[in-house]
C-alpha cells in the first residue's frame, strides 16, 4: 500500500518536473528563424527606432514584420557579404518572401491591438523586453491571460501613469 | 511493556458482569471487543463518554459557511464581471453555496473528529482476536504481572470461553 | 526500506510520469505560426486596416452601388454604397452573398477543353494561349471560309454598361449582327407596355417613398422585382418616414407574395384578369368623376366594357371593393399603381400592363412626385430590346444550322427556357460553343471551349442602372481583389482574339485591355462633360473621384416627360378576356403561377450558400423548392405539409414537395424558380425541380416575353417519395402571444407624430 | 424482543459472516459473463460513443436548436433520483433507528454512490467541451477569473460534489466494521485490501462509541443534504423562465420523485441481491412490505403533485402553459410516453394496497421496474416537452434522440451493473454487523 | 491584506445593489420598426458575412441547427382569403437581466461595460443552459467544427473569431464594429458619434427598419425613437429587460382585414 502510494507521489512529481522542464527550457520562446537576424545589432548597436521596421504598430492591430524591400534596400550596401545576407538577398533575387517564424503568437481569440497599446504610450519593451540585448530573439513574456491582465489591472499605472479603462472587461482583449 | 489479559465471552451479559467486577475490583483500564455495537449496555459498566465529534461537527459547518460565503462573494469582487443585471454580491445564490459546504465541511471535520477520537487508522499491531469480529465479545483488562492471575480467575468465573495472557507492545 | 527492484520500479514510474509531463507540455504550446512578410508593400495597404473599394452590384439588374471591404487582398464583405442613389448604402441578400460568387469553391478555375462527349461534362485543363488559340482559329477559319461570320452568335446575359458597346463593336467588326442578350427576367413586357401607354420604352422610376396609396398589381417590389433594395427603402419611407402620414398598399395577386404580406390589404384575384380589374377601376374612377381631363368621356367610352359589375365576375373581386379601391386610388394624392412580375408573366402581359398604365394616367399619377416619374431614356447602352424575341429565333436557328460559331457569356438559356422549347437540343446543333463563365452551369457544360471570366469583384467595368432614379447614373466596377483563379475578363478575351485575328477586327478594338477601353470610354464622357457638369480639371482626378464616389450622374439624354395617355388607339391594346392558361380545368384544376425566388431569382444564386440556407420569407423553406398550396385545398386531397406530390401540365410533369401556404388562392399553386439545376456548383446540382421546365413554349408576339403564368397544372399526391422539404419554422401561429403586437391604422393616426 | 423480526431468528453470528464473506469470495460463471458483458456495454456502448462525440461533436447527438437539452441531462436527473433513496433511506432510517434498514442499506448507499457517479459522468458527457471541465472547478488561476457562483450549474458542482463525497463516506464509513470482519476471514490479497481498509478496526468500544457517534452526524448531515441535492438540480429547470419548467413545485416535485425511483429502484436490486448473491435469509418478504408501503406512499405523493402541476398549468390558461402541456399529453409519441408513465407510477403502484401483493416479490419487482421506467420517461418529458414549446412558436423543434444518445444510455446501465458487479465482490454487500445487531444481543438470561 | 479588503469593500459598496449596471459608459440599443420592416432577409445575409457565420448544409438545417444569429420570424394570421403575415427580426436582444448571464457557471456570458451582453467564446465549456434560459432561442451551438470549402475561407473576417466546436455563440451586436469606431473615437479624441457604429443587419436593413444607437445619450435616433408610443419590447413580461426596442407594426386586425369601406 505504502509503495502504491509512494509510486504515485513520485508519478505525479515528475510529471509536473517534467512539464515544467519543457515550459521553461524546450520554450517556444526562441524559435530558429530562416535568416539570423540579430535584433541587438539592429536596435541595440545601430539604434534603429523598433516603428523605423515594425512600421504599423502605431497605425494597426498588427506591428507589421518589415518587408523584403526594406530589408534589401539597406543591405544592398551594408554587408552584402556576409552569409546571413546572402541568404537575404537569394530570398529577394527569388522573389519569396521570407518565412519569419512568430516569437509572440497570439490565438486567433485574441484581439491585441498595437496601436492602442503604443498610442497609450506603453513602450515596445515593456512587452518584448530588452531587444536591443537579444542576439536572438526570445519571447519575455507568457503572453498569457494572467500575464495580459497585470497591466490591465494594477500595473498599468506604473507603465502608463493611469488605470486601463474597462481593462477587465473580456471584450476588451477578446473577440 | 505492560501486560493484559484478554477474556473471550458468547454472552454479553456475562462479559459485562466481568468487566463490571474488575472495575470494582480497581480495574480501571479495561476495553472491550465485540462484533456489534453495544452503545448504553456498555455505559453502565464502563461509564458514559462524552461526545466531542458533535463540536468537530459544529466547527466543520461553521468553518463550511464562511469558507462558502467567502467563495461565493470574495470570488465575485475579485473579478467583478455583471450578469442578469443581478447585483454582484447576491445573497441568495451565495446561500446555497454556503449550505453546500456547510455540509462539506461538517462531513469533514465530523471525519477529523472520530479519526483523532477513534485513534484510526492504526496500522500498528496490537492486542487483537479475530473471534471478536464474528461472535465473541471480548475484554482486555490490562494488568501488572502480580494480578494475571486473579484477573483470569475473575473471567474464567464469570464465563469467559477462553482467557489468554497477552502483551502489549 | 527500498530494494533495488523497488527503486528501478520507481524510476521508471518517474521516467514515465516525466515523459507524459513533458509531453504534455509540448502539446499545451502555442502552434508556432509563420510570419511572412510583404515582399513589396502594396501601396494603401495597412495590415489589419479594412480597405473599401466601390463597385457595382451584378447579382440582378437593380445595378446598386456597392463598397467591398478588402483586408490583405480579401474581400470580406460588400455594403451598400452609402454615396449611390440607388440604394443609398443598402443592400439586399444576394447582393450580399456575391462574396460567395466570388469564393465559390466550384468557379472554373483554368480554360477548359472538352474531353468527352458534348454534355457530358468532361473537360481537361489548357493553358490560356490554347484556349485563345482555339477560339480565334474557330473564329478565323468561320471568317476566311465563305465569310460565314454571320454564323457565329454571341448571346450574353443583360449587359448595361460599356462591354456592352465594346462587344457590339467586336462582333460588328467581325461581321456578324448575332448579339443577343438574354436573361429570363427582363421586363419586356413592362417595356412594351410603357412604350405604348408613354411613347418610351424606359423603365419608370416609381416613387413609392412619396406615395400615399401604393397600388400594387403582382409586383413583388420589397423581394425581387426590378429594384428592390431602392423600392423598399422607398417603402419604409413611405410608411414610417413621414411623421404622421403613413402610405396605404394594397396588394392585387393570387399568391400573397413578400410584398403582398406586408401590405395592408391583399385581394387574392383570379389569375389573369388583374388587367381587367385595373380598368374595372379606372371606369370606376371616370365614373364618380375623378378624372378631369377633357378626354374623359373618350375614355369612359372606350372602357364602359369594363363596368366593375362585369369585372367583378371575371376577377373574383366584389363590386363594391372594387369601387372602393377606386375611390381609394383617386382621392389619396399621391397614388400609385404598380404592375409587376406576376402580371406581366400572363400571355397577355402587356395588355394587362397597359390597363395599369391606363388607372395611373386617369388617377393622374404620371409624373408626379409619388406617382410614376419617367426615366430619361438614352442612359441605358443596353442591348437587350426584344431580345427574348431574338432568343426564339435564336433556338430555329441553332436547330436550322445556322449557326456555326456561339459564343455564350454568363448567360444559361438551356436553364431558364422551358423544356417544350428544346433549347438544349438546339444548341447541340452547333458545331463548335465557347463559354466565357465563372461557373460550371447548364449551359457552360455544353461548350467546347470555356473560358473562364472574371465575377464582377475582381473586374473592370461598368453599369448604367435601368431603372434610375429619374435621371441617368453610371456606377463604375473596379477590380476590388486581384483574380482568385487563373480567369480573365471578358473584354480582354476578345482583345487577344482579335489580336490573333488581326487585321481588321483589331483595327476595330484596338486596346490593349479592357480597362484602357473603359477608361478610354470614360475619357470621351469626360471630354464631352467637362465643364459642363464635370468640375475636376484632369481626367486622371475625376477617374480617381469616380472610383472613389463609385458612380457619377449622367446628363441626360433625353428629358422626354410623357404625362399623357392619348385614347387613340388604346383600345387595340386593352385586354379583353382574362388571360389564357393551357390545359383544362377538367383535368388540370390550378393556375400554375411562378415567381422568382428570393434569394436565387432566375436561378442564378442557387450556387451561393449563404442564399440557399436563407430561409424563404414567405415560407422558411431552405435547401430546396416546394409547391404552394391553400391548406384547404391540399386538405381535401389529403396532402400533409411538405409531402411529395406530382405538379402535371401539359408538357409534363414534375415531383416537388407540397407547403401549405394559406396566402394562395384555391385554385392556384405556385412554385418558385432558382432550383432544379443539374449542373451550377455542388451548392445548387441536384436541389429540387426547375418549375420552368413544364411551361409550355409560348412567347408573346409583340414583346417576345416567355409567359410564366401559363399552364394549368394537375395535383396529385406521391405517396411513394419521402417529402425532403426543409423549413426552419416551428409554428407560424402565435397562440395569442402578442410576440408581433400591432396598432391599428385608427389607433396610429390618432397617436400623431409621436407615433 | 424489543423489535419486530425481520429474519430468521435462528441465524447465528458466525453465520453472517460466513454468507457474507461466501459472496465476495466465492462467485460462478454467470458472474463473470455478467461482469464482462457490462464492462463491454461500457467500453462499446459508452466510452466508444463517448470518443466519437467528443471528436465529432456533439452534434452526433440529436439536440437542436432550441432543444439543448436531451437524453443526457434526463440520464443525469435519473440517475441523481436513484441515488436519493439509498443515502437518504438509511440516513432517515438509521435516525428513526427503524430496524428492517439493516440488511439493505449497504447496497442501497453503494447504490447511491455509484448512480452520483453515473450521474456525474453525464455531466461531462453532456458538456460542448468536455476538455474543459476544470474550468467549473473553483480553484485559483492565473487568468484570474473565477467561478459564476449564481449560476444554478454552480449549485450543481457543489451540491453534486458534496453529495458524492458525503455519500462516499457514509459508505465507507458504515462499512469498517465490517471489512475488518472480512479481514478476519480471508487470505491473500484479499487480507492485504481490507488490512488497509479497515483501517486497523479492532471493534473495541471506543472505536464503536466514535463509530456510532460520526455515524450519527453524517446522517444528520446526509438528509437535508440529499433533500438540497435534488432541489438544486431541480432548480437548473425552474430557475429558467422556459414555460412548463419553471415552476415552484419543481423542487419538491423533484425530490419526492427522487425518493420514489430511489426506493422502486432498491426494491429491483434486492430481487436481484437476494436472489443472485442467495441470501434471501437476510432479505426477506418483510423487507418488500415495508419498501412497498414506502413505495405506495411516494407514489400517491408523486401522483398529487403531478396533478396539481397539470391542474395549476390547466387552470393558469396561460398559451405558453397550454401548449407545453398539450404537447406533453396530447402529442405523439409524447402522449404515449405520458400516459405509460401515469400507469406505471400511479395506477400500478396501487397495487401495492394489498398487503398479499406487496408481499409477493414478483409484483414487487414488475412495479418497481415500472416505476423506473416511469420516472424515466418523467424526466424525459419534463426536458423534452418543455424546451421545444418555448415562448416563440417560430422555433417550436421537436427533438428525437441519437443513435449514440441511446446507446450512451444504454451504456450507462451498463456503467452502474459494472459498479455494482465489482461492489458486490469487493465490499460486504449486506452490513455484518448490523445484521448481528438485528439478531439480537446474545444474553445468557433471556428477557433482557 | 488590509489594501486587499479594503479593495473589497469598495467593490461591495458598488455593486451590492442591483442596478449599478445602468451607470455603464453605453447603453446601446436597437430600435426596430416593424412597420418598416419587409422580411427580406438581408439583414441575415450581412450577419452571415461579417460574422463568419457557417453554412451547414441541408441536412443540418433539417435538424434545425442552422447558426444564423439573427432570424426573421414570420407568423401568421387568420385564414384564406384574410391572411395577415407579420414579420419580426430576432437577434439577441442583449437583455439588461439576461437569464443566460447568470446561468453561465464560468462566467462565458456576461454584461460588459457597453451594457452588452456578450459571449466569451474562448471561455465557454457548453453546458447549453445559456441557450435553454433564453427566452428568444437566439442562441446558437457550434455541434461540429464547420468546415468552409476552398476558398470560401478567404471570405472570413479577421475582426471576428472563428469559434470552435462546442462553444455557444449569438449576435454581438457587431461588437467588433463598435470596438473600431471607439477605436477611431479614441484616435481622433472624441466620443463615438450618433450613427457611427452600425451593426451589420442595420448596415444593410434595405427599408431603414432598423436603428442601432447608445441609449445614454439622450440626443441619439434611438433615444427618440424609443420613445415612440409605438414601442414594445419582446415578451416584455419576463422582465429580462431587452435592449432591442420594437416598434408596432400597424396593422388591421385579422378578421377585418377585407371588407371595410
Amino acid at each position: 500500500m505504502k509503495k502504491v502510494i509512494l509510486y504515485i507521489v513520485v508519478g505525479v512529481a515528475t510529471f509536473a518536473i517534467g512539464y515544467n522542464v519543457n515550459a521553461v527550457y524546450f520554450s517556444d520562446r526562441s524559435p530558429i528563424q530562416p535568416i539570423a537576424f540579430s535584433h541587438k545589432i539592429h536596435a541595440g548597436d545601430n539604434n534603429i527606432p523598433c516603428m523605423y521596421c515594425h512600421i504599423y504598430a502605431d497605425k494597426s492591430t498588427v506591428a507589421g514584420v518589415p518587408n523584403v524591400r526594406k530589408c534589401i534596400g539597406c543591405h544592398k550596401i551594408i554587408k552584402q557579404d556576409a552569409p546571413e545576407i546572402q541568404k537575404l538577398t537569394d530570398y529577394w533575387n527569388r522573389k519569396e518572401p521570407i518565412p519569419w517564424i512568430k516569437v509572440h503568437n497570439l490565438p486567433d481569440y485574441v484581439y491585441f491591438p498595437h496601436k492602442r497599446h503604443v498610442k497609450a504610450g506603453v513602450h515596445c519593451q515593456t512587452c518584448h523586453g530588452d531587444v536591443a540585448k537579444m542576439d536572438v530573439l526570445t519571447r519575455v513574456s507568457s503572453l498569457k491571460m494572467g500575464w495580459c491582465l497585470d497591466c490591465h489591472t494594477n500595473g498599468a499605472v506604473a507603465i502608463i501613469g493611469r488605470e486601463v479603462k474597462n481593462g477587465k472587461d473580456c471584450w476588451t482583449c477578446h473577440k | 511493556m505492560g501486560k493484559a489479559v484478554l477474556g473471550l465471552f458468547t454472552y454479553v451479559d456475562d462479559m459485562l458482569a466481568a468487566a463490571d467486577k474488575l472495575k470494582k475490583s480497581g480495574f480501571s483500564d479495561v476495553t472491550i471487543f465485540s462484533p456489534i455495537p453495544l452503545g448504553h449496555e456498555i455505559e453502565h459498566v464502563l461509564g458514559e463518554r462524552k461526545n466531542y465529534v458533535k463540536y468537530f461537527t459544529f466547527l466543520g459547518g461553521f468553518t463550511g459557511f464562511f469558507v462558502g460565503t467567502l467563495l461565493a462573494l470574495g470570488t465575485a469582487a475579485l473579478y467583478v464581471l455583471p450578469r442578469g443585471g443581478r447585483a454582484i454580491f447576491a445573497v441568495t445564490p451565495t446561500v446555497i453555496i454556503s449550505y453546500e459546504t456547510t455540509i462539506l465541511f461538517g462531513v469533514f471535520f465530523t471525519l477529523m473528529g472520530f479519526v483523532l477520537f477513534a485513534k484510526l487508522p492504526s496500522y500498528k499491531k496490537k492486542i487483537y482476536d479475530p473471534e471478536v469480529s464474528i461472535d465473541s465479545f471480548g475484554l482486555l483488562v490490562d494488568v501488572s504481572e502480580a494480578d494475571i492471575n486473579d484477573v483470569t480467575k475473575t473471567l474464567k468465573e464469570s464465563g469467559a470461553n477462553e482467557v489468554k495472557t497477552v502483551e502489549e507492545k | 526500506m527500498l530494494n533495488r527492484r523497488d527503486f528501478l520500479k520507481l524510476v521508471g514510474v518517474g521516467g514515465a510520469g516525466a515523459a507524459a509531463g513533458f509531453a504534455l507540455g509540448e502539446k499545451s504550446k502555442n502552434p508556432s505560426a509563420e510570419l511572412i512578410p510583404y515582399l513589396v508593400p502594396p501601396e494603401d495597404i495597412i495590415p489589419g486596416v479594412a480597405n473599401w473599394y466601390t463597385s457595382v452590384c451584378a447579382q440582378c439588374s437593380a445595378g446598386c452601388g456597392i463598397i467591398v471591404r478588402v483586408m490583405e487582398g480579401r474581400a470580406k464583405k460588400i455594403e451598400g454604397n452609402p454615396l449611390h442613389p440607388i440604394n443609398k448604402g443598402k443592400l439586399c441578400a444576394r447582393g450580399q452573398a456575391s462574396l460567395q460568387a466570388l469564393y465559390n469553391p466550384d468557379r472554373i478555375k483554368n480554360p477548359l477543353k472538352r474531353k468527352g462527349e458534348r454534355g457530358k461534362g468532361e473537360f481537361q485543363e489548357i493553358t490560356w494561349e490554347q484556349g485563345i488559340a482555339m477560339l480565334s482559329e474557330n473564329l478565323s477559319s468561320l471568317r476566311n471560309n465563305k465569310r460565314e461570320t454571320e454564323k457565329l452568335y454571341l448571346l450574353t446575359s443583360s449587359i448595361r454598361g460599356h462591354l456592352n458597346s465594346f462587344l457590339e463593336n467586336f462582333i460588328k467588326a467581325y461581321g456578324s449582327s448575332n448579339y443577343l442578350q438574354y436573361e429570363l427576367f427582363q421586363h419586356e413586357n413592362l417595356l412594351l407596355a410603357n412604350n405604348i401607354a408613354f411613347g418610351q420604352d424606359t423603365l419608370p422610376y416609381y416613387d413609392i417613398e412619396n406615395t400615399k396609396f401604393l397600388l400594387s398589381l403582382g409586383a413583388d417590389f420589397l423581394n425581387t422585382w426590378v429594384s428592390p433594395v431602392n423600392y423598399s427603402q422607398g417603402y419604409g419611407h413611405m410608411r414610417q418616414g413621414r411623421p404622421g402620414i403613413r402610405g396605404k398598399v394594397v396588394q392585387i395577386e393570387p399568391r400573397l407574395s413578400l410584398t403582398g404580406a406586408n401590405a395592408d390589404e391583399w385581394v387574392p384575384i383570379k389569375p389573369g384578369t388583374e388587367g381587367l380589374l385595373a380598368l374595372g377601376m379606372a371606369y370606376a374612377i371616370l365614373e364618380q368623376g375623378y378624372y378631369k381631363g377633357r378626354d374623359a368621356q373618350e375614355w369612359k367610352n372606350i372602357l364602359n366594357k369594363y363596368h366593375p359589375k362585369d369585372v367583378a365576375v371575371l376577377t373574383e373581386v366584389d363590386e363594391r371593393r372594387i369601387r372602393a379601391l377606386a375611390k381609394e386610388f383617386a382621392v389619396n394624392k399621391p397614388s400609385l399603381a404598380i404592375g409587376g412580375e406576376n402580371v406581366a408573366s400572363y400571355e397577355n402581359g402587356a395588355s394587362q400592363l397597359i390597363a395599369v398604365n391606363i388607372l395611373n394616367h386617369l388617377a393622374g399619377n404620371i409624373g408626379k412626385n409619388g406617382g410614376v416619374i419617367s426615366n430619361p431614356k438614352g442612359a441605358s447602352l443596353s442591348n437587350r430590346r426584344g431580345a427574348i424575341k431574338k432568343i426564339t429565333a435564336f433556338a430555329k436557328d441553332a436547330s436550322n444550322g445556322k449557326i456555326k460559331t456561339l459564343i455564350l457569356y454568363n448567360a444559361n438559356p438551356v436553364f431558364t427556357t422551358p423544356k417544350t422549347m428544346k433549347i438544349e437540343d438546339a444548341i447541340n446543333n452547333i458545331p463548335f460553343i465557347v463559354s466565357l463563365s465563372g461557373s460550371m452551369d447548364e449551359s457552360t457544360a455544353m461548350a467546347d471551349l470555356i473560358l473562364p471570366t472574371h465575377t464582377p469583384l475582381e473586374d473592370w467595368g461598368d453599369d448604367f442602372a435601368e431603372p434610375s432614379v429619374g435621371y441617368s447614373i453610371a456606377t463604375v466596377m473596379q477590380p476590388a481583389v486581384s483574380p482568385v483563379f487563373n480567369t480573365r475578363n471578358a473584354g480582354d478575351i476578345f482583345i487577344d482574339v482579335a489580336e490573333k485575328i488581326g487585321g481588321a477586327i483589331k483595327k476595330e478594338v484596338p486596346w490593349n485591355s479592357f480597362d484602357a477601353f473603359l477608361k478610354d470610354s470614360w475619357k470621351k464622357i469626360y471630354d464631352k462633360n467637362k465643364g459642363i457638369v464635370i468640375q475636376e480639371t484632369t481626367f486622371d482626378e475625376f477617374w480617381d473621384n469616380l472610383l472613389a464616389k463609385g458612380w457619377w450622374r449622367l446628363p441626360d439624354i433625353s428629358s422626354l416627360k410623357p404625362g399623357h395617355i392619348s385614347t387613340k388607339g388604346i383600345n387595340v391594346y386593352l385586354q379583353k378576356e382574362p388571360s389564357k392558361f393551357d390545359g383544362d380545368d377538367k383535368n388540370y384544376p390550378f393556375y400554375l403561377c411562378l415567381y422568382p425566388h428570393s434569394g436565387y431569382l432566375d436561378g442564378r444564386g442557387a450556387n451561393l450558400p449563404w442564399l440557399q440556407e436563407m430561409p424563404d420569407p414567405m415560407t422558411s423553406v431552405v435547401w430546396g423548392v416546394w409547391v404552394e398550396m391553400n391548406p384547404k385545398t391540399a386538405q381535401g386531397m389529403g396532402i400533409k405539409n411538405g409531402d411529395m406530390v406530382s405538379v402535371e401540365s401539359p408538357y409534363g410533369n414534375i415531383n416537388i414537395p407540397a407547403y401549405l401556404y394559406p396566402g394562395i388562392r384555391p385554385d392556384t399553386v405556385s412554385i418558385p424558380i432558382g432550383q432544379g439545376h443539374r449542373l451550377y456548383g455542388r451548392y445548387a446540382a441536384d436541389r429540387g425541380v426547375n418549375p420552368i421546365e413544364i411551361l409550355p413554349f409560348k412567347v408573346d408576339p409583340r414583346s417576345g416575353a416567355i409567359p410564366l403564368n401559363s399552364t394549368r397544372v394537375k395535383i396529385t399526391a406521391r405517396r411513394d417519395a419521402p417529402g425532403n422539404m426543409v423549413k426552419m419554422e416551428g409554428s407560424t401561429r402565435e397562440f395569442g402571444r402578442k410576440i408581433v403586437e400591432t396598432v391599428t391604422p385608427d389607433e396610429f393616426s390618432k397617436m400623431g407624430m409621436e407615433g | 424482543m424489543a423489535h419486530q423480526q425481520h429474519m430468521k431468528s435462528d441465524i447465528s453470528y458466525r453465520e453472517v459472516n460466513e454468507d457474507v464473506v461466501r459472496t465476495m469470495t466465492k462467485s460462478g460463471v454467470g458472474y463473470y459473463i455478467a461482469l464482462f458483458l457490462s464492462i463491454a456495454g461500457v467500453v462499446f456502448l459508452w466510452w466508444l460513443p463517448w470518443a466519437y462525440q467528443i471528436y465529432t461533436g456533439q452534434g452526433v447527438t440529436g439536440l437542436q436548436t432550441p432543444v439543448f437539452w436531451g437524453i443526457y441531462l434526463t440520464n443525469f436527473i435519473f440517475w441523481i433520483g436513484i441515488s436519493h433513496s439509498g443515502t437518504l433511506l438509511s440516513a432517515i432510517l438509521f435516525i428513526t433507528q427503524t430496524p428492517w434498514r439493516r440488511s439493505i442499506y449497504r447496497s442501497a448507499e453503494a447504490m447511491t454512490f455509484f448512480s452520483v457517479l453515473t450521474a456525474a459522468v453525464f455531466v461531462f458527457v453532456h458538456m460542448g467541451r468536455p476538455w474543459n471541465f476544470y474550468w467549473t472547478m473553483p480553484y485559483p488561476n492565473q487568468r484570474q477569473i473565477w467561478l459564476n457562483f449564481q449560476s444554478p450549474l454552480m449549485f450543481d458542482v457543489f451540491a453534486i460534489s458534496t453529495y458524492m463525497t458525503a455519500s462516499m463516506i457514509f459508505l465507507y464509513f458504515g462499512s469498517i466494521p465490517d471489512l475488518a470482519a472480512v479481514r478476519d476471514r480471508v487470505t491473500g490479497w484479499r487480507k492485504e485490501l481490507y488490512g488497509a481498509l479497515s483501517l486497523g478496526w479492532r471493534g473495541t468500544d471506543a472505536e464503536w462509541h466514535w463509530l456510532n457517534k460520526a455515524y450519527t452526524f453524517f446522517a444528520v448531515l446526509i438528509i437535508p443534504l440529499a433533500v438540497s441535492v435534488h432541489s438544486i438540480v431541480s432548480w437548473d429547470f425552474a430557475l429558467s423562465k422556459v414555460p412548463g419548467l419553471n415552476k415552484t413545485i419543481f423542487a419538491p416535485y423533484f425530490v419526492v420523485g427522487a425518493i420514489y425511483s430511489g426506493s422502486a429502484g432498491i426494491v429491483t436490486l434486492m430481487v436481484i441481491l437476494r436472489k443472485t448473491l442467495r441470501i434471501e435469509k437476510y432479505i426477506t418478504t418483510n423487507h418488500f412490505d415495508k419498501l412497498g408501503m414506502l413505495l405506495l406512499v411516494m407514489s400517491l405523493l408523486w401522483s398529487y403533485i403531478n396533478v396539481l402541476e397539470v391542474f395549476t398549468g390547466w387552470y393558469a390558461d396561460t398559451s405558453f402553459e397550454n401548449e407545453a402541456l398539450k404537447y406533453r399529453m396530447f402529442t405523439p409519441p409524447y402522449s404515449y410516453m405520458f400516459w405509460l408513465m401515469i400507469f406505471t407510477n400511479t395506477l400500478m403502484p396501487l397495487l401495492l394496497i394489498f398487503r398479499k401483493l406487496r408481499a409477493s416479490i414478483l409484483i414487487s419487482l414488475i412495479v418497481s421496474l415500472g416505476i423506473n421506467v416511469g420516472m424515466w420517461i418523467e424526466r424525459y418529458l419534463i426536458i423534452t416537452t418543455s424546451l421545444p414549446r418555448k415562448f416563440l412558436p417560430y422555433m417550436w423543434h421537436d427533438y428525437s434522440p441519437s443513435l449514440t444518445e441511446i446507446s450512451m444510455t444504454i451504456g450507462s446501465f451498463s456503467f452502474f451493473v459494472m459498479l455494482f458487479l465489482l461492489f458486490i465482490k469487493l465490499w460486504p454487500s449486506v452490513s455484518i454487523y448490523e445484521v448481528k445487531e438485528d439478531i439480537g444481543i446474545p444474553m445468557k438470561k433471556e428477557g433482557h | 491584506m488590509g489594501k486587499f479588503l479594503d479593495k473589497i469593500l469598495e467593490r461591495f459598496k458598488i455593486y451590492r445593489i442591483p442596478g449599478y449596471y445602468e451607470k455603464y459608459d453605453h447603453k446601446w440599443t436597437m430600435v426596430i420598426d416593424l412597420d418598416r420592416c419587409n422580411g427580406c432577409e438581408a439583414c441575415v445575409v450581412a450577419c452571415n458575412a461579417e460574422n463568419n457565420v457557417p453554412v451547414v448544409g441541408k441536412e443540418e438545417c433539417g435538424n434545425k441547427r442552422t447558426l444564423n444569429w439573427i432570424r426573421i420570424e414570420r407568423y401568421v394570421e387568420g385564414e384564406y382569403p384574410n391572411v395577415k403575415v407579420k414579420f419580426i427580426p430576432i437577434m439577441c436582444q442583449h437583455c439588461g437581466k439576461a437569464p443566460c448571464e447568470t446561468a453561465c457557471p464560468v462566467y462565458a456570458t456576461y454584461h460588459n461595460q457597453d451594457g452588452l451582453n456578450v459571449q466569451v467564446y474562448n471561455r465557454c465549456v457548453g453546458t447549453f443552459t445559456c441557450a435553454t434560459y433564453c427566452p428568444y432561442d437566439v442562441r446558437r451551438f457550434n455541434w461540429f467544427t464547420y468546415k468552409r470549402d476552398e476558398p470560401l475561407n478567404q471570405q472570413l473576417n479577421p475582426d471576428v473569431t472563428v469559434r470552435e466546436m462546442g462553444v455557444m455563440e449569438k449576435c454581438t451586436f457587431c461588437i467588433q464594429r463598435i470596438r473600431a469606431a471607439k477605436d477611431r473615437a479614441k484616435d481622433e479624441n472624441r466620443s463615438i458619434r450618433d450613427g457611427e457604429v452600425q451593426p451589420a443587419c442595420v448596415q444593410s436593413c434595405p427599408t431603414g427598419a432598423m436603428t442601432f444607437g447608445d441609449m445614454n445619450d439622450p440626443d441619439s435616433k434611438v433615444f427618440k425613437l424609443a420613445k415612440s408610443q409605438r414601442k414594445y419590447k419582446l415578451l416584455e413580461e419576463l422582465n429580462a429587460d431587452p435592449s432591442v426596442i420594437y416598434l408596432k407594426r400597424v396593422m388591421k386586425d385579422g378578421s377585418s382585414a377585407t371588407h371595410e369601406e
